[in-house]
């Protein structure tokens, strides 16, 4: 955790580039933006290239992946929800193979760095899939989707249990290419998140991705069923920003040293600012895609601005301050 | 390519149960072909619908005093379509489009018969202007519940060869379903091929109709969209390839135009059996 | 479960009463309206009186008190967040003695039933408050808030431990009145709230509610600290319906019989109707308050006329209908 | 009694940094008392906007054409003032009030100074006028950080004996804070009272100020609120009671007003040591 000298609110004229060094250090990873896109909320990269340059954003994170192609789950996929939306799409995918192929192939070519979200049903396929990308050279990183069901343990899902969360993460970590740091995507429909951290940490993840959606339903009042093909489904936006903010903050203070990827309901640049205080060391923004399909690149331009304003020369001194000890105080308050 | 404009109402008129907007659209009218849609925005910064909703384009107009104007046409159904026909003039708003792949279009002078239910008939006003101005010959079959409900009957019958109404409840036209008419149509245009835009149990007979005489149909589908760009998944629908094996297809950006006949309409709500990386043994989350 | 042979939706002209049986029960309690406050939102009930008459929904649920007076936590005690808010009240209260002699004499004066809603830092802090309210005549029900961080391990909060939950809750049983249906109120910050709604059962619970605020975060961006003085916060408002839906639905699945109080951003009749058609016997409105000082009545009257509508003869004919198997269709789908 | 009603906005006008609405409010204008505010809903339906704005009731007609109204006056400081700031004559707009304590007014016709900061003295004008028809001398104080955030001046010239003005950058008045001032015009006027209302660091210094004098200073507080009608405990703050208790009030029914010498404004934000049902060791939920 770095700590700023905070200086004065500089506002800011519009037109100039703010003067902050945007760079994000995610473990071994300097990416020339702290703001990435989410797993499953910017496909492959390619439809967002048109509403604004991938390249100039920290990453694409690629909608999970799994070994073999999946249909993914019977429509309706999605419900409106207060500030929020609901989706049990079932990772539908092309699988790992054509993946790389074709999807992974465009990224590259195209210049973009590309965090690979990768899921799996059994310890064994998260490690077959890990396997199948150490041979491709250029990932970023990896993220490891514990939010799927175990196949094998009645379908009690990965990040649920300690245990099965940290044998996915230590099997994948020991799979994977050693210089491509490990990301474990932490669900927050648990009793203590920072057990489960703190346990794939120690299993070798390298980083923290925080949060996943959070298990919701609604249901349709026309055909008194529930709305979703899938019955559940993952809630996200910023209705569940406020329990992702919670969960940066419990882990950062728990793990001081953590690399955390924050997401949930990051709309605007202090949307982002909230993550970053609280601790995370870099971004995501997954459901506001869907809302502004520029969003990443508007969350960027926004966030440099609002660190300019609060006096910061670099992201880097920002994650974490909201845990400063109390005496450090900040003087930039506004005057009335 | 689709892009993002802040635009502004320049006129909301009601048309029978409809309310028709124009806007304002950057470079969307310019772009736009008939069949695309656009996605608007709901609401302003306190707004907690966060998805957009998807419209038909129904008209452009490149060169107006206002630079390029498109036209949606809403049916209030829930809170979204309330919010925008709740509009007034010079209220801004926020649209992405054009998207979706367009109606394919026949090289050839040929037959065309449109079938439109309710606001469907939208989706078809550029498509009828297009068919004509290529020497086609378009014959329109509008249907709805009651007549309220029909929109565009007036204006089609500018460039059309024929338009038959049919209502639910008579109202007006012929009392019955689109279906009821539609053979007799075809035989009378000697069609060449259909296109359809509707609820989606109209498309499936529609397209039921088209092949039962041997014809080609292009359905315009409405699936529920969260990102109407192709990033979420979530507008799929079982649709068979030119391999003959089903796929869960994204509606935004390989639709929202399906050939009839490559839909799997009866099974659209489940995967079905056989499907392309379908493993019905196992369920996944998101 | 009733399940109900649905008749074809009815338009309901506005200006009759629709002709649904409106009686909710829960437990052995038959109350006149399935539309209740929720602890915290409604005060003691004595300020909502002035905009709708309190006596006409099912029952004023009161703040949680404890034994003593308490002042609670330090201000700011709130932040609005995306439809939804954040609050740390800290449980203020005037303490069960003064609340009986007052609030709650108040509350009976008027009519109005009551649903006490007690808390505790200490199993032995709740049977005593458990004790002196047995003495009391007229309540309808004690609804036990275990959100409580139990003083005798390390402040871990009752409701996140099946046996700590367990333990209140039988206690509470063993000390109230026989005739009063105690409620456990159950926190969804759990990895299995299934699994604590069945200990609580266990242990002599005749009710559950379901569910409390969500545990949030806010960060303020001027001050560049957490926005609440108590740091976290619970995350309330219609942000979190999904959550509850959910919560009602799965414990419906597993309880088939057990009567549920349904909660969690409730602002409309539809919006009650979810948590009914998931299982949900009975609701509370609790933040909608804040925007509409008479939600609780207006939720009544607009659930009234949705069940009409749908053709349901009662509310009970509704309760858990969505659970209803595949084949027993609803027959009044709109057609276009 | 507060009443929930849905008025309709006739006008907003702008006033150097301030928007001033004026809205149709049922019978709220016929109810309300100097120093009392209402709470304003923000947003339509698909508002995600959920909790209402606290505004002071500037002034009341209660025999308008359209029955009774009343003004506010807004300054925009986030989603929800910006919000109302954009509205335009005839929207919809729900309002709860009029709520919370007013001033305490004099029996007799004594000397009153008025402090206000930014825009708290538009929850002085409908003070200034009840003083002054019981005969009271008014003398008022205006600060503000700049001229264009002064609301009010010339109107409350008209009633007022004296108006003085400051600025923090000297734009207009004098160079200073509203405290440099003050006594001096305490002691020109011969006050018996002061009523204040502004930012809570200028209420803790005119409360100090008129302690040091004798008198008794009655504060209009600002404190966040969720609910406003008294049900939800969140706005809170330290107040000494006539037993000398301290005790965790709510600003929204004992308050807005409050005596300057009750409330511990050092210990806002803190539960002091010694508060009635403090229990510092033990940490509760919600
Ligand atoms: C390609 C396409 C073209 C369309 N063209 C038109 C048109 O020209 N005129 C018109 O009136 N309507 C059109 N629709 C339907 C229109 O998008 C929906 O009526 C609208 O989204 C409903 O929003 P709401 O907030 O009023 O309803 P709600 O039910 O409150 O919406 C909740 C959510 O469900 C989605 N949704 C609900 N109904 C539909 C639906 N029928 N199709 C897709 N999503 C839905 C909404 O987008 C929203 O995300 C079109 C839909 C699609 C996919
Ligand atoms: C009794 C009372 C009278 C007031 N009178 C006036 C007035 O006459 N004119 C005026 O311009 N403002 C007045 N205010 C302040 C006004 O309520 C806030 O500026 C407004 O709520 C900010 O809302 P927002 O959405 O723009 O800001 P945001 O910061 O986005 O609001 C977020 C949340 O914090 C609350 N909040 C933020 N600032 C304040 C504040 N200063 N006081 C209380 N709650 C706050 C909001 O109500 C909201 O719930 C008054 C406040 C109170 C309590
Ligand atoms: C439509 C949709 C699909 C998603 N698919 C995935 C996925 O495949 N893998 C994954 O790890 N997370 C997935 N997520 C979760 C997001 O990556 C993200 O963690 C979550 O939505 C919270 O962020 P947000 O509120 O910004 O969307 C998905 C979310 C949505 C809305
Ligand atoms: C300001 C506030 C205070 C609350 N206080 C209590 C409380 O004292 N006891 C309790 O059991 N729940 C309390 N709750 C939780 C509510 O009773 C309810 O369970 C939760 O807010 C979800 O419902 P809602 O979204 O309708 O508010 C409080 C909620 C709020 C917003
Ligand atoms: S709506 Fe998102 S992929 Fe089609
Ligand atoms: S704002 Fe709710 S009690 Fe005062």
């Amino acid at each position: 955790m770095t700590r700023a000298v905070v200086r004065q609110h500089v506002p800011s004229k519009p037109e100039r580039e703010p003067n902050v060094d945007m760079t994000a250090r995610l473990a071994s990873l300097a990416l020339p933006s702290p703001v990435l896109t989410a797993s499953g909320c910017s496909g492959f990269g390619s439809e967002l290239d048109g509403f604004f340059d991938i390249t100039r954003i920290g990453a694409i994170v690629t909608k999970s992946v799994m070994w073999s192609p999946r249909s993914g789950r019977a429509t309706p996929r999605m419900a409106e929800t207060p500030s929020g939306m609901l989706n049990s799409i079932g990772l539908q995918g092309p699988g790992v193979q054509a993946f790389v192929q074709k999807d992974l192939a465009w990224l590259m070519e195209r210049g973009a760095r590309a965090v690979v979200s990768i899921a799996g049903g059994s310890v064994e396929e998260y490690v077959r899939v890990t396997k199948f990308l150490r041979e491709v050279k250029g990932i970023s990183a990896l993220e490891v989707n514990i939010s799927c069901p175990n196949v094998e343990n009645r379908g009690q899902v990965f990040a649920c249990d300690a245990r099965a969360a940290s044998e996915v993460v230590s099997a994948v970590r020991r799979a994977a290419d050693p210089a491509v740091p490990v990301f474990a995507k932490l669900s927050p429909d648990v009793t203590d998140i920072v057990a489960i951290a703190d346990s794939v940490v120690r299993a070798g993840a390298d980083g923290l991705s925080v949060i996943n959606t959070l298990l919701g339903m609604v249901i349709d009042t026309d055909r008194m069923r529930p709305a979703l093909g899938g019955i559940t489904g993952g809630l996200s936006g910023p209705a569940i920003r406020p329990v992702a903010v919670r969960c940066v903050w419990q882990i950062r203070q728990a793990l001081p040293d953590v690399p955390i990827l924050g997401m949930g309901g990051i709309r605007t640049g202090l949307d982002a600012l909230q993550f970053i205080l609280a601790g995370a060391n870099a971004v995501s923004v997954g459901t506001s895609v869907f809302n502004d399909p520029s969003a990443p690149i508007r969350v960027h331009r926004e966030l440099a601005k609002a660190l300019e304003e609060r006096g910061f020369g670099s992201v880097e001194e920002a994650v974490s301050f909201a845990h400063r000890p109390e005496g450090y105080e900040y003087e930039g308050e506004p005057v009335e | 390519m689709p892009i993002q404009t802040r635009g502004e109402v320049l006129d909301v008129k009601r048309a029978g149960a409809y309310h028709v907007l124009t806007l304002t659209a950057g470079s969307i009218p310019d772009q736009a072909r008939p069949g695309q849609f656009v996605a608007v925005a709901i609401g302003g910064g306190e707004s907690g619908l966060l998805l957009r909703r998807a419209f038909a384009i129904h008209r452009v107009n490149s060169r107006g005093v206002y630079g390029g104007t498109l036209e949606i046409v809403v049916s209030v159904h829930g809170e979204g379509t309330a919010w925008l026909a709740d509009r007034r003039r010079h209220d801004p708003i926020d649209v992405v489009g054009p998207l979706g792949r367009p109606f394919s279009i026949p090289r050839d002078p040929i037959n065309c018969v449109l079938v439109a239910g309710g606001y469907g008939s939208a989706a078809l006003a550029m498509l009828v202007e297009e068919l004509h101005s290529r020497g086609c010959r378009v014959d329109l079959v509008l249907g709805a519940a009651t007549e309220d409900k029909l929109f565009g009957v007036l204006d089609s019958k500018r460039l059309a060869s024929t338009v038959t109404v049919t209502t639910d409840d008579g109202s007006t036209g012929l009392q019955g379903r689109v279906t009821d008419v539609l053979s007799d149509v075809i035989n009378r245009s000697a069609a060449d091929v259909i296109y359809a835009c509707g609820p989606m149990k109209m498309l499936q007979a529609v397209a039921g109709v088209a092949s039962s005489h041997g014809l080609m149909s292009q359905c315009a589908v409405e699936e529920s969209m969260a990102c109407g760009i192709g990033v979420c998944m979530t507008c799929v629908l079982p649709v068979i390839g030119d391999d003959g094996v089903t796929r869960m297809v994204r509606s935004c950006v390989e639709g929202p135009i399906f050939r009839g006949d490559r839909v799997r309409w009866s099974d659209i709500g489940t995967v079905p059996v056989g499907t392309y990386g379908s493993t019905p043994l196992v369920e996944e989350t998101s």
